[in-house]
């Protein structure tokens, strides 16, 4: 194992923010919960190196991670499930159609 | 980590094994497209529309219901696996784990999901 | 399983039937009280293996049954709750584990269980009974099923609990926490029939009665923990902390009272309020309202007994500072008067109740009196005797008049007369009619009148006495010596007008037995009644020298230093024979002869005092002049009239119309001409600002989310660059 | 000897001795080594599926009363290589708005997920790829790759018909591994590990004694994923043109079928491997020869009944098969793991204070379990029985022919 | 350069370009599609930290389950257009210079902090860390809380998108 906790830490910073790019600039509101996914990911990776790197023995950071995949499957269980619905109603799925709360 | 290489060595392996083929056939047979030919198939009629059809919602929950499912039979193999050296209060947690798995099968099942419709 | 788990499990099975009855066998009404029922037979068992268990531990007191676990972090430690049985949780238990089980059983023949419906009753009223054809083809009433059978038994299920957590507590909090939830299910219980417009006022009355006790005792308890850093009695009581406390003084020098003295009275307060001792016991001739089960176990045996455990258990630190015989502490002098005055006050007022159970609250509130100033004398195991007994003899006499009323309303419903079943002076004569109700009512009266010797409460009572003989407080003595005169008296007043003589209605003539779940219990209660009095016989007693007291070495050992067992002595020994058996005697001889619609013989002599005994001393009217009036006075005249209507808006309304008028002079000469060119322009100017910065509120979430995510930055690194770097 | 005993490890050690010798740096050589390894898996689960492409349509043939084929060589056992030679020198005929990319990974990727699966497959004491912590995981992991390919097929071959088919195999398939993956968590359970071959090790007494039920629900779902008769839904000509590999051809195609034969053959080595003791047998550990024996009598056994069954019964209609997936299989295997994990742990609790030997103590532990799941069979076969009377009753009341009204045009189901 | 250093390098590489193609590509099946592809990169990552367990998993969980999901969805909510057109939003601008911002200000923040560095602790050969987990997971002194609720959780996130999603008829 030659290689250091930061690689990790900034390969981790780097997924982040592309999928907080993803996130604030797609249009379709789909792609934007696969930005929070890749956000999700990242974070996972951290828990995971920290975990490895920190305390092997003690395992919260890998509690920490399943926990965080629960998270993630009904984030998107429900939030593609509201897309659908909204798609059903308005017929679209671009973010920025969907702004009846508007002035 | 030997046995991780092993089976990042098999994914190689794998991709090459039927890749290989298929890109040797593609060498050996012959080439002679047309638009007739490459015409998407349809019973009798020429296609019209477009492929992107709107398929009914039954299937996404499907999905759904095994992707739910799948997360938490993920959460009982570790479980699982140290069942022996559990506490009987590790145990029964777990068991109630499965019991709200179940109350939700039939949940989901009382309110009509699980049909075909 | 071990003893710690038991004692553990004690209170849940209860707690379980609660939560099934309410949440599943509602509808069927057999499945309910089983449920119930089973749930405190569980309990008891549970209560008598834990009772045999204690009694084969050598040196009880010394090494009792402890477990407790950690529960709230706090800090750095723990709030620890648990469980602690000594000699007194011990004999508690035992008479609570036995009267919950024998009103749940007298509940199931109460509420007509296996009667039909009624053909008129509905949910929170009485039943008003079902007129059913016998084999002859004529239609007659019988009494009708409960139409809220299984909510009643699901809620003394839950007073079940709360009781029996109350007593296995290892600690205040938990202590306060089954005492609340008696509270909830005494307010339940007494507006169980809320269509009544009395019953819900007097669940209203008993709730925030008892509340006000409650609050001061939350003080006392928050201050405790204040000031020990911990509510478990192992801790509280310990003798360093006990010093401590005693060494304190209250906040602000309170009274010149010692931290020690002001929790205890705060505590105490708590007690005045749950067990009805004077000022705060209103509410409980009221609690009458409630089916009669519910009387007999909230309002006689174990709810307001639970007031006097708590007081009983706070007993160390209430006296502490305190030597045998020494002078009192200003906790146990405020209970001792406050007891005194209650035990004597109640008693007067029994007197002149016409209302069978109205006169038994009553005595209750007397006996709770006793107990209270038994304590405060220092007599601290003749208390807990007391308790005990009392419980037993008291739940008797509640059931046996429950089962009389019962007799009663069976008899109204055959002749439909118009007279009030609970009345003593339209009864009469039942003694042929109910046989096993009349001798247990009579052996829980005598018990309750310390009919020597053979009785429990001659024994209990008989300690009292002594003791506040032996140790000199001849007012306490003297006082509790007349109340016992008293009791003596309107017991067999009530003994006399009920059951013998001639029946005074045709209602009394119809009157009959009731069925055997309610009388099975009567007769284990009157075993009890008379038998639990042998434990605590004083082994000098009569100069001749008998084993030892058994309750008193027993339950005497919880205390840190063991309380000597007084010496008999002759003088309280014959008070007691003497007042007991006088006011039997007087109570025979006045009311020998009522005829029927006559009026209490005591009525002409005693003129004016009688009607000032019947309205109770008028404290109902005087807490509605002094606390209920003012209120709504405050409320409607003062707030809302005055303050609201008057002042402000009479401010306001002025103000309006100077300002209308000057207003209008402005309006026509500067208004029109000057400000609105201003204003307009003004106001245009804003709607142009907002038509051209409203696009900003797009309704788009992402830009909301970037907009959100810049200031944040924003904030982070202007944090991380001036803030965190030098 | 030891070559007879064991050939295959003998032979590689002999190989990295070679290579070693040649001065390769002992890393290297390990890599080549696992990488020859892997390749061997490989070629030989193609060079099997050759054979039970024969002896499948031979099966066939026997049951239809047929010969089969018996033209190239004895018994026409070379039948299949013309068959290869034909489909080698067929053209490629990619339909227009195809997405090329996607269009030509996914046949790969429908073998290359079936191949994945003998990574952890033992085939004798000690002749298996890796024993990984969480093989029995990775099996899973795999077959969801599976999936990937159909819906990729589906997808890029711009066809309604394709997508369609991919749709509902996907469904169908996802639907079943819910139940695969419960009964996969018994034997975990019961072994005590995942990694595959500790599992076999584990298996003192066969996993399918232990708990039958888990086996068949395994079986049956496994049958599903593989997508064979009855739950051939995916090439339901009748519905679905032939499925979402309708738009392929030449090996494209055939890689699929590929792919669709060595999926059969893995779910039999899988039953055989999970539930039927792997390469366990007398002696297998002395004579690893005997343990790769048996392991291939296990499976071919297993594989001769997924075949029968397909010839045997009936295509399924797809609400049926959903049904029998969610309404019986699902609960019927949480109930079971609920019950195992129950009873087992009890078995381990209050073993010590009746103290067996260690063989009765096997014993006593196999017939609890087994009694157990005689139990639930019991008691499921009641419920159906009752089920089974409501639905005749239901499907023999008069129905309208059309209850549903017409779906808009562009939903289409 | 150690072999670990290199296929750390490659991982990321492919992880990250994917991730961007999930972000910038117009079709969004491809997008899923590219989502996978990454995914798959951070499950090597997790065989990298010997979390072999978790490697699988991810597999399971978000190729097996989410990305079919996703799939499922976008197949569910096409526009009979296919995607023409920008598929970005008019402010990607400023998204892209807040990512940028955000990143440069981590990678500052990690170089202020001194553990970044440094080898990881030997893992003992014999540990389970799948055991651990387990037991962490039920025992009542660990996260059994979280393990359980997590469960409610997805029962509620269940019937939630159900009662969303499903079409009354």
């Amino acid at each position: 194992m030659m290689v250091p906790l930061s690689w990790y830490l900034i390969f981790s910073a780097a997924l982040f923010c592309v999928g907080l790019f993803g996130v604030l600039s797609r249009k379709n509101a789909v792609a934007i919960l696969m930005g929070i996914e890749l956000m999700l990911n990242a974070v996972n990776v951290n828990l995971i190196a920290f975990w490895r790197y920190r305390s092997p023995s003690f395992i919260a950071g890998q509690a920490f991670a399943i926990i965080v995949f629960a998270v993630a499957a009904s984030e998107v269980a429900v939030g593609l499930a509201l897309i659908i619905s909204i798609y059903r109603r308005r017929n679209t799925v671009v973010a920025d159609e969907i702004d009846m709360m508007k002035f | 980590m030997s046995d991780w290489l092993y089976i990042g060595l098999f994914f190689l392996i794998v991709t090459i094994f039927p890749g290989a083929p298929i890109i040797l056939a593609g060498l050996l047979a012959p080439k002679k497209p047309n638009a007739v030919k490459s015409q998407v198939y349809e019973c009798g009629i020429e296609t019209y529309g477009d492929t992107w059809i709107q398929f009914k919602a039954q299937y996404y929950i499907f999905a759904l219901t095994f992707l739910v499912f799948d997360v938490e039979i993920v959460f009982l193999f570790p479980w699982a696996v140290t069942f022996n050296q559990l506490p009987l209060i590790g145990v029964l947690s777990g068991v109630m784990f499965i019991f709200i798995l179940f109350a939700e099968l039939i949940a989901a099942w009382r309110k009509g999901v699980l049909e075909w419709v | 399983m071990t003893i710690a788990t038991l004692i553990w499990l004690l209170p849940f099975p209860p707690l379980l039937a609660f939560g099934l009855i309410v949440l599943f066998t509602n509808r069927n009404k057999a499945l309910s009280h089983t449920l119930a029922v089973g749930a405190a037979l569980l309990s008891w068992l549970g209560s008598m293996i834990i009772f045999w268990q204690a009694l084969r531990v050598h040196n009880f007191s010394q090494n009792p049954f402890v477990s407790s676990i950690n529960w709230l972090p706090i800090l750095n430690q723990w709030l620890s709750i648990g469980v602690w049985v000594d000699p007194l949780t011990v004999a508690t238990l035992f008479f609570v584990a036995w009267t919950i089980l024998m009103i749940f059983i007298y509940s199931v023949g109460y509420h007509n269980f296996g009667q039909p419906k009624g053909d008129h009753d509905q949910a929170g009223l009485q039943p008003h009974g079902a007129t059913v054809n016998n084999e002859y083809g004529h239609a007659h009433k019988v009494p009708s099923i409960e139409p809220l059978y299984s909510r009643f038994f699901a809620f003394i299920a839950l007073f079940a609990f709360g009781m029996y957590t109350l007593v296995i507590s290892d600690n205040l909090l938990t202590l306060f926490v089954g005492w609340e939830i008696m509270g909830l299910c005494s307010y339940l219980l007494i507006g169980f029939w809320y269509a009544k417009p009395s019953a819900r006022a007097a669940a209203i009355k008993a709730f925030l009665t008892t509340r006000v006790g409650d609050v001061v005792m939350l003080l006392g308890i928050v201050y405790l923990y204040s000031q020990t850093g911990s509510l478990s009695y192992r801790t509280i009581f310990s003798k360093e902390i006990l010093h401590q406390l005693t060494t304190v003084t209250a906040p602000g020098n309170f009274l010149g009272l010692s931290a020690a003295g002001l929790i205890g009275i705060l505590l105490f307060i708590g007690t005045v309020g749950k067990s009805a001792q004077w000022p705060l016991h209103v509410w409980l001739p009221d609690a009458m309202e409630g089916p009669t089960p519910v009387s007999a176990m909230i309002h006689a045996a174990t709810m307001v007994s639970a007031g006097v455990y708590m007081v009983i258990r706070a007993f160390p630190l209430l006296s502490a500072g305190w030597v045998e015989g020494g002078s009192l502490t200003p906790a146990m002098a405020v209970m001792a008067f406050i007891g005194t005055f209650t035990a004597l006050f109640a008693a007067t007022i029994a007197l002149a109740q016409n209302d069978i159970k109205r006169v038994l609250a009553f005595s209750t509130i007397s006996q709770l009196g006793f107990m209270i100033a038994a304590l405060g004398v220092g007599a601290y195991v003749a208390a807990a005797f007391h308790l005990v007994t009392h419980a037993f003899f008291k739940a008797l006499l509640f059931l046996g008049s429950g089962s009389i009323i019962h007799g009663m309303e069976h008899g109204v419903l055959h002749t439909n007369e118009e007279v009030d079943p609970q009345n003593m002076f339209n009864m009469g004569g039942l003694r042929t009619k109910m046989p096993l109700t009349f001798w247990t009512f009579v052996i829980g009266g005598f018990s309750l009148s310390g009919v020597p010797l053979i009785t429990a409460g001659f024994w209990s009572k008989d300690e009292i006495l002594a003791e506040a003989f032996t140790y000199k407080h001849w007012i306490v003595f003297i006082t509790l010596a007349l109340t016992t005169l008293l009791t003596a008296f309107y017991t067999m007043r009530q003994i006399t007008l009920t059951f013998m003589g001639k029946p005074r209605t045709e209602s009394a003539h119809h009157a009959q037995e009731s069925s055997w779940t309610m009388t099975f219990p009567l007769i284990i209660l009157g075993v009890l009644a008379i038998s639990a009095g042998w434990v605590g016989i004083p082994s000098d007693f009569w100069g001749l020298t008998l084993p030892h007291s058994w309750f008193h070495e027993f339950v005497g050992s919880t205390l840190m230093e063991h309380p000597a067992a007084v010496a008999f002595s002759w003088f309280p020994f014959l008070t007691s024979v003497v007042v007991s058996f006088g006011g039997l005697i007087l109570g025979w001889l006045v009311y020998r002869n009522v005829q029927e619609g006559a009026v209490d013989p005591l009525q002409k002599p005693l003129g004016w005092i009688y009607t000032t005994l019947k309205n109770k001393y008028y404290f109902d009217e005087l807490y509605n002049l002094l606390f209920v009036r003012p209120a709504y006075w405050i409320a409607d005249t003062f707030t809302n009239q005055w303050l609201d209507r008057g002042i402000i808006d009479g401010f306001l309304h002025g103000v309006a119309r100077v300002a209308f008028s000057i207003g209008g002079i402005f309006r026509n000469y500067v208004d029109k001409p000057v400000i609105n060119g201003f204003g307009d322009f003004i106001g245009e100017g804003v709607k142009k600002f907002g038509r051209r910065f409203r696009v900003i509120q797009t309704g788009r979430v992402q830009q909301y989310m970037l907009m959100a995510l810049i200031v944040a930055f924003g904030t982070l690194f202007y944090y991380l660059i001036f803030v965190v770097r030098p | 000897m030891v070559f007879f005993s064991d050939p295959i490890t003998y032979i590689t050690n002999w190989l990295a001795n070679l290579l070693i010798s040649w001065g390769l740096a002992s890393d290297t050589v390990l890599v080549i080594m696992k990488l020859l390894g892997a390749a061997m898996v490989c070629i030989f689960g193609f060079s099997l599926v050759i054979f039970t492409i024969w002896l499948e349509r031979k099966l066939y043939a026997r049951i239809q009363d047929r010969l089969g084929p018996n033209r190239v060589g004895p018994w026409g056992i070379f039948q299949t290589f013309p068959d290869m030679i034909k489909i080698f020198t067929k053209e490629y005929i990619t339909p227009e708005g195809a997405d090329k990319v996607v269009y030509n990974l996914a046949p790969i990727l429908a073998v290359s997920a079936v191949l994945l699966v003998w990574a952890v497959i033992p085939f004798a004491p000690t002749v298996f790829g890796t024993d990984i912590n969480i093989g029995v995981l990775y099996i899973v992991a795999v077959g969801s790759i599976g999936t990937l390919g159909v819906i990729m097929a589906g997808w890029s071959s711009n066809n309604k018909y394709a997508l369609l088919a991919a749709f509902r195999t996907v469904a169908q398939m996802v639907s079943f591994e819910v139940p695969m993956v419960l009964a996969l968590l018994v034997p975990v359970l019961l072994g005590q590990t995942m990694g595959v071959d500790s599992l076999v090790k584990a298996q003192d007494v066969w996993f399918v004694v232990l708990s039958p039920i888990a086996a068949i629900i395994f079986f049956i779902s496994s049958i599903a994923e593989v997508g064979r008769a009855p739950f051939d839904l995916l090439e339901a000509e009748s519905e679905i043109v032939a499925g979402f590999q309708i738009e392929y051809s030449g090996l494209k195609f055939g890689m699929f079928y590929v792919g669709d034969f060595l999926h059969a053959f893995t779910i039999s080595a899988l039953s055989a491997t999970l539930f039927f003791g792997g390469w366990r047998g007398p002696g297998a550990e002395t004579w690893p020869v005997l343990g790769l024996a048996y392991f291939f009598m296990k499976t071919f056994i297993i594989y001769f009944f997924v075949v029968l069954i397909r010839i045997a019964l009936p295509r399924l209609r797809i609400d049926q098969m959903l049904n029998f997936n969610w309404k019986f299989l699902t609960p019927l295997a949480l109930v079971l793991l609920m019950v195992t994990a129950v009873v087992e742990k009890s078995l381990i609790h209050f073993m010590p204070s009746l103290n067996f030997s260690a063989v009765g103590f096997l014993i006593f532990r196999s017939l609890v379990l087994l009694l157990t799941n005689i139990l639930i069979i019991v008691v499921t076969a009641i419920f159906l029985r009752a089920y089974a009377r409501r639905e005749h009753v239901r499907v023999s009341q008069p129905r309208p022919v059309a209850v549903t009204p017409e779906p808009p045009a562009s939903v289409i189901s | 350069m150690t072999p670990m250093q290199i296929i750390f390098i490659l991982t990321a590489a492919a992880t990250l370009s994917a991730a961007v193609l999930v972000v910038t590509t117009r079709n969004i099946i491809h997008a899923a599609l590219w989502l996978i592809v990454s995914l798959f990169g951070v499950a090597v990552f997790y065989v990298l930290l010997n979390a072999g367990f978790f490697a699988v998993v991810q597999v399971v969980i978000y190729i097996g389950a989410i990305a079919i999901l996703f799939i499922f969805a976008v197949m569910l909510t096409r526009r009979l257009m296919s995607d023409s057109g920008p598929q970005s939003n008019t402010n990607w601008w400023l998204a892209a210079v807040i990512s940028v911002l955000l990143f440069v200000g981590l990678i500052w923040m990690l170089s202020s902090w001194r553990g970044v560095t440094g080898e990881p602790p030997v893992l003992k050969s014999n540990i389970d860390t799948i055991g651990l987990l387990g037991r962490a997971l039920v025992s009542p002194d660990g996260f059994v809380l979280p393990f359980e609720l997590a469960s409610v959780l997805l029962v509620a996130a269940l019937i939630g998108a159900i009662y969303v999603a499903w079409e009354r008829k």
